[in-house]
């Protein structure tokens, strides 16, 4: 039963990735056949200015985007677990985002984005005057500044979190409900049932999900960065590693090199991931979980 | 200890197994035999290999040594689903997703008997156990009970050559407990079947069984009736796990001398144990011993004593001449109502 | 849904139901308004200069943009083969990422350890360096410029992570109801398609919408593997749109709400089933 | 456990007979010839036409478009085709782009079938252009336009504000003093668009278009006698620190930090320079041929082009785009004669007609399709006055990255008014690494 997925995890993926690795030790370009170059392209990468901001955005990105989507997935999921008037289609309406596909949405934001006739800031200038917001301040450059693109791309990226809202809807469902009763028993407040009961009840699956966040968030800055900046404002505001390896590897034919950048990639993701397991297994440890 | 006699031919003969879980033996050399027809009712404490013995016969777990018989053929090596078997378990298994009607058809189904016999057949199991009316519910909308009928028409529907049951009363609540016990003896004297039962729990083993085989860490401590079971426990261990209170054990050379004649064999280093109805109290030359504390049980009261060398001993009165508290009262015991047991290996001595 | 409140309300009574209210108002006011901006903006007139205030319903209401969409775009020819593809790789993912969970789930904790830990390397190999070595792959097999290599991440469930909800989901029901199947004489595949599948609906369902999703948005795949232009998925299609100019949004949003419309759909009518989970044991992953 | 089993080997059996399907069809020279292409919608339409065309003119000649919406998604294309082993038969490329693939060997040169050939004669073109695809000295690619930059304007609007139009010989002053008239607020009013005045003088109209790109600096550093790298064959460095060089990039940077007569980064990025050009809210837009395609649908205004102003000689930077063969290629005769029919008279005959194209046939572009005057612009010939003063970038390997390196740098110039020494400090740099790293033909 296992065959099917077994040939596709080792030919798709695994046999792939394991042949692009060893190109990171190579000079190749797509071309002619690669040459061994050890660690030539490693570096070479320490030196390059390019990689150390694409290297720095991919980790703000993850360290202010992974946090928000799954706060704000556990907020819904805590908010919303439960039927009362609207929850219904809110909890639908959370979701659509998450739906549409990723060109799409990088089209549509695109538009909503659009410093001078996207509704974003047309709705922000409502009330000022001269291209101003009501506050008199000058409405987000979202593609020309480079912290308002940043926060654009975060921004983007925080709606689709539908996913990681699923999972933990489902799994604040499925906490048993007597010791809410119990909790209710000792007059605890909504504060303390959260932090000593849904909050530790839940860890296991909200470990697994920043785990999973973690990785992918290399994988959502892409399209984004790819349809609606394309890596700027100038110079690489918005240049993710993920950008960056596609450019070095297939605009500029520096295969090689971008496998050492795809390598230094999985490593430091694989270092986090690594991390963060064992800070969670400290509080699970803790909690006696 | 007890030298089975074992038929091959038996309704379900244990062979010498022993089996493992996670690299623990939990059953040791195991040997046992249950007659065609016979209810056997496994009885021992938590731990003791009981539902482990049971999924060995339903080979969901695989021995390490040993043979497992099922109806004359050595099943040992045929997968769980080869040795038509069927199965409660404590927790029912029931499928959620599936009707009554669809959970007691399954076994059918999934061997491709037609449906609309598969549906003849399930209708009759549930009227067996008294469940027909809850035939086009779901596991979700029945009580306890009624899930455990299920199960149990789900095992009759196959008509197996034995019915496996592990502890399928634990759950119920003590008057349905006392019910279902009645009815599911009543309902094997009806199928005369072959039936393994587990529990822990002594009164039921009492009641259900034709016989009782006492499990102690993996191993079979002693097969009887009900009756020898309780007359003539084999061991210090069945004798102290079969009775409520449990049987008051003392040294042989101690605080207390029983009346009457001793039996023989009195010789080494014995224990003697007395059920707390054998307890006499107000005898002139018993040993002395103050009241702790008093427990009324209806019409009978259970005195909790504790003798001038400190041993605890209960005794069963009438309510109506039962002691008070900090009472000094005298305590004896005739030798007929005595049971000795070797100190040292715990076995019966003697007769 | 069920009816089953899991315990008591923190915030009591009628209080805590207007607060829940107010909060599912908040969302659908945050979530909604970038839909219905895709669909008005798709209505505006395009080539118009733009409008300086913001519109929520275009004046004039136009379907020219649906209309260059369709011509310029090709997108009704892309929707067919995107159609096609989700229809052959959706039903193959969710059948191979079920069969795997299901297996891995029944195999000895050591071996399941292993696959379990490669699904999880998998994870974190970026899109970007699986393309040339695939294409090489696909190019000797002969199946580059067909919709194959669209269809062949269904060989490994789309993506690793729906293998492993699929265990934990799979490995989270009560043992004795295996046990029970097993004294029934099932084969694996029987108690996977009798017992273990109708309990993980739920699961199920979100998978299937979330292989829907992905496999309808896959964009860099059909951008590497897929020449000919009979052959364009909508995502491809979309993207030769987005070369338009800025104030031709209402062509590309047309685009982008022919293709959202589907995938909206799918993750409708599939929310019903993974929000709806009233049997106990068919808990949603743990 | 029957299932599984029967689903790996039907899984098998599709590995194989498709490995199968795949070999016998890799090997077999029939088939169309593929081309890669890329371009906005009207563009592709175009190649589209030539196809049909060809098809028609030829029988049995099959040839399939492979469409990429930019030049990123076509190198990609390229790139992962070629590294696979199945690369299309040709692509169709520009001068600034293929020095990478010619380095690598991946295009054949042409110059052996060139001179069998009865159809293509090299004396028909105009020499900038195939020189501009000769690599190493073997001629790799064959043209298909001689295209360069030139200045639209919107005759309409100049006719209404009164201001003379562009013509040729005038100077980059004139042009900025022109842009500076053409900056109009809504009443109609000249307003100066820079941020300092607050946003309340925000133009309706903006004098002058232009992208702060490296190719646009060029050819007014050539104008002013200088040079925008060291050495044209063998670049080293970028070497705009000269005093010519400085003047050119501070000139363009004035355009928006002290004239604001080019928009803003935030109105460029709401509405590109084509569009607020065809919106009418644009006077002038410095642009290649290509715009025309597009423009040719204005029907609010009327418009024209003008050679580009001068600083003493009048120079022109070369847009050129070749057909190129692969090395690799299967179909390569089949591949061949297409390439004969597009760039002979008659294919760049359907091309120029789209209007996106200079033809690079003399024949072609001296004859009515070009100079139609039936279709703006008028001034059609401005393009074919400009071709003798055409001067080349540099082709080396790393050209794709030294652009997008001082896009960036130039953008934050223009729009930001980064300090003119640390953008020639930061242009020159970053791309030592890139030219030190570049091939060169």
């Amino acid at each position: 039963m296992l065959a099917p997925y077994l040939v596709g995890l080792v030919g798709l993926v695994l046999l792939p990735a394991a042949v692009t690795l060893a190109l990171a030790f190579t000079e190749y370009d797509l071309v002619n056949p690669p040459s061994w170059a050890g660690l030539a392209n490693v570096s070479e990468l320490v030196t390059d200015p390019v990689f150390r901001v694409a290297l720095t955005n991919s980790l703000v990105f993850a360290l202010v985007a992974v946090p928000l989507r799954v706060l704000l997935a556990l907020g819904l999921a805590l908010l919303l677990h439960r039927r009362s008037f609207g929850s219904r289609p809110a909890r639908v309406a959370a979701l659509l985002p998450t739906a549409v596909p990723e060109i799409a949405y990088g089209l549509l934001w695109l538009w909503l984005f659009n410093p001078l006739y996207g509704p974003i800031n047309q709705l922000l200038r409502v009330g000022g005057e001269n291209g101003l917001t009501m506050l008199g301040r000058t409405p987000p450059q979202w593609l020309t500044d480079p912290t308002d693109a940043r926060a654009a791309i975060i921004l983007m990226s925080v709606f689709t979190m539908g996913e990681t809202f699923v999972v933990l809807l489902a799994a604040r469902r499925a906490l048993p409900a007597d010791v809410y009763e119990v909790a209710a028993l000792e007059d605890a407040t909504g504060w303390d049932v959260f932090r000593r009961v849904t909050l530790p009840l839940m860890a296991p699956v909200l470990a697994l999900l920043v785990v999973r966040d973690l990785i992918a968030s290399l994988h959502f800055s892409f399209v984004p960065a790819f349809v609606v900046t394309d890596g700027g404002p100038p110079p690489y505001a918005t240049t993710y590693l993920s950008l960056f390896i596609y450019r070095t590897g297939f605009e500029y034919l520096r295969y090689g090199y971008a496998a050492a950048a795809t390598l230094v990639m999985m490593l430091l993701t694989v270092a986090a991931v690594v991390l963060q397991w064992r800070l969670f297994r400290r509080y699970r440890a803790f909690y006696r979980l | 200890m007890s030298d089975v006699d074992l038929t091959h031919d038996a309704g379900l003969t244990l062979d010498g197994v022993s089996a493992a879980y996670r690299g623990v033996t939990v059953l040791q050399q195991l040997r046992l035999t249950v007659a065609r027809g016979e209810l056997l009712v496994v009885l021992g404490p938590s731990g003791a290999g009981k539902s482990t013995l049971l999924r060995v016969v339903a080979g969901l777990e695989p021995v390490t040594t040993g043979r497992v018989w099922i109806a004359g053929r050595d099943v040992t090596a045929d997968r769980p689903g080869r040795r038509n078997v069927s199965m409660v378990f404590q927790s029912y298994a029931l499928f959620p997703h599936l009707t009554v009607a669809e959970n007691i058809a399954f076994g059918l189904v999934v061997r491709d008997v037609p449906k609309v016999a598969a549906r003849e057949r399930a209708r009759t199991a549930a009227e067996q156990v008294g469940a027909a009316h809850l035939l086009g519910r779901r596991p979700g909308q029945l009580s306890g009970g009624e899930r455990q009928r299920v199960a149990l028409a789900r095992a009759l529907v196959r008509e197996p050559d034995v019915f496996l049951l592990d502890e399928p009363l634990s759950n119920l609540d003590l008057a349905l407990r006392v019910q279902m016990r009645a009815e599911l003896r009543a309902l094997h004297d009806r199928l005369g079947a072959t039936m393994a039962h587990v529990t822990h729990d002594q009164t039921e083993a009492l009641v259900l069984a034709d016989r009782i085989a006492v499990l102690r860490d993996g191993r079979v401590e002693q097969v009887g009736t009900p009756d020898e079971i309780w007359h003539t426990p084999a061991s210090r261990f069945v004798a102290g796990f079969v009775g409520s209170p449990a049987m008051n054990v003392l040294p042989g050379s101690g605080p207390i001398q029983p009346s009457g004649a001793p039996p023989a064999g009195m010789a080494g280093e014995r224990e003697i144990g007395f059920r707390p109805e054998a307890v006499v109290l107000g005898e002139p030359d018993g040993a002395a011993a103050t009241v702790d504390r008093v427990e009324v049980v209806g019409t009978d009261a259970y005195a909790y004593l504790t003798l001038r060398a400190g041993n605890p001993v209960v005794a069963r009165v009438p309510a109506a001449h039962r002691p008070a508290r900090g009472d000094a009262v005298r305590v004896g015991v005739h030798w007929a109502d005595t049971h000795v047991f070797d100190a040292t290996t715990g076995l019966r001595c003697a007769a | 849904m069920g009816g089953r409140a899991s315990g008591p309300p923190p915030l009591s009574g009628r209080i805590g139901r207007i607060w829940r209210a107010l909060g599912s108002l908040f969302v659908l006011l945050v979530f909604v308004p970038p839909l219905l901006l895709l669909v008005s903006g798709s209505l505006t007139e395009p080539g118009l200069p733009p409008s300086p205030t913001p519109q929520v319903i275009p004046d004039p209401v136009s379907t020219a943009g649906y209309r260059q969409a369709l011509a310029v775009g090709g997108v009704l020819r892309a929707a067919l083969n995107s159609l096609l593809v989700a229809v052959v790789a959706v039903p193959l993912s969710v059948l191979v990422a079920a069969l795997a969970g299901f297996a891995l789930a029944r195999l000895a904790p050591r071996r399941a350890a292993l696959i379990v830990v490669a699904s999880l390397v998998a994870l974190m190999v970026p899109a970007t360096a699986l393309l040339v070595p695939r294409f090489a792959i696909f190019r000797v097999l002969g199946l580059t410029d067909t919709l194959v290599p669209l269809i062949a991440p269904a060989l490994l469930g789309t993506s690793p992570l729906y293998v492993l909800v699929y265990y934990l989901a799979f490995r989270a029901l009560p043992r004795d109801l295996y046990d029970a199947c097993l004294v029934e004489d099932m084969t694996p595949m029987g108690i996977w398609w009798r017992f273990a599948l109708p309990m993980v609906r739920p699961v199920t369902a979100a998978i299937t919408a979330l292989t829907f999703v992905f496999t309808w948005s896959n964009f860099l795949d059909p951008l590497i593997y897929v020449y000919d232009r009979d052959l364009f998925t909508l995502p491809l299609a979309l993207r030769s749109l987005s070369v338009l100019d800025p104030t031709n949004f209402p062509v590309f949003l047309a685009g982008a709400v022919l293709a959202t419309g589907p995938a909206v759909l799918v993750f409708g009518l599939a929310q019903r089933r993974f929000f709806h989970h009233d049997d106990q044991t068919g808990r949603n992953r743990p | 456990m029957r299932r599984p089993k029967a689903l790996l080997a039907a899984l098998l059996a599709t590995v194989l007979l498709g490995s199968g399907c795949g070999s016998g069809s890799g090997a077999a020279a029939d088939g169309p010839v593929r081309l890669l292409v890329f371009g906005a919608p009207e563009e592709l339409a175009a190649y589209r036409t030539l196809i049909e065309a060809y098809g028609q003119a030829r029988p049995g000649n099959e040839v399939q478009l492979i469409e990429a919406s930019d030049r990123k998604d076509l190198l990609a294309r390229l790139a992962t085709s070629v590294a696979g082993g199945a690369p299309p038969d040709l692509f169709l490329m520009n001068y600034r782009f293929y020095g990478q693939f010619a380095a690598k060997n991946v295009v054949e040169p042409l110059d052996e079938r060139i001179a069998a050939s009865e159809k293509v004669d090299p004396a028909d073109y105009y020499p900038v252009a195939m020189e501009a695809f000769s690599w190493g000295g073997k001629q790799l690619c064959l043209p298909q336009n001689v295209s360069s930059l030139a200045v639209y304007y919107n005759r309409t609007l100049f006719a209404k504000y009164q201001v003379p139009e562009p013509k040729a010989g005038w100077t980059w002053n004139d042009m900025v003093g022109t842009a500076i008239a053409m900056t109009r607020d809504d009443r109609g009013v000249v307003v100066k668009g820079t941020e300092s005045e607050g946003a309340a003088a925000r133009p309706a109209v903006h004098g002058l278009g232009i992208e702060p790109s490296i190719i646009r600096v060029a050819p007014f550093t050539w104008s002013a006698g200088g040079e925008i790298v060291d050495d044209p064959d063998r670049p080293t460095r970028l070497t705009l620190d000269t005093p010519i060089g400085r003047e050119a990039l501070k000139n363009l940077v004035d355009l928006r930090q002290a004239y604001g007569v080019v928009p803003t980064d935030e109105e460029v990025e709401a509405e590109d320079d084509e569009s607020r050009f065809a919106n009418g809210r644009l006077a002038m837009l410095m642009s290649s041929r290509r715009s025309t395609t597009t423009f040719r649908s204005i029907t609010d205004f009327e418009w024209d082009v003008a050679p580009l102003p001068v600083y003493q000689d009048q120079v022109g930077v070369l847009h050129s785009d070749a057909y190129c063969m692969t090395r690799g290629a299967k179909r390569k005769d089949a591949a061949w004669r297409f390439l004969e029919f597009a760039i002979s008279a008659e294919g760049q005959q359907i091309i120029a007609a789209t209007g996106r194209t200079v033809p690079s046939h003399v024949g072609v572009s001296q004859s009515p399709v070009f100079l139609d005057s039936a279709q703006p612009p008028r001034n059609a010939t401005v393009f074919l006055d400009t071709i003798p003063t055409l001067r080349t970038l540099p082709t080396i390997s790393t050209w794709p990255e030294v652009e997008d390196v001082t896009a960036g740098i130039l953008e934050n110039a223009l729009y930001r008014g980064d300090r003119l020494d640390e953008v020639i400090r930061a242009l020159d740099e970053q791309t030592r690494p890139l030219f030190a790293r570049g091939e060169h033909g």
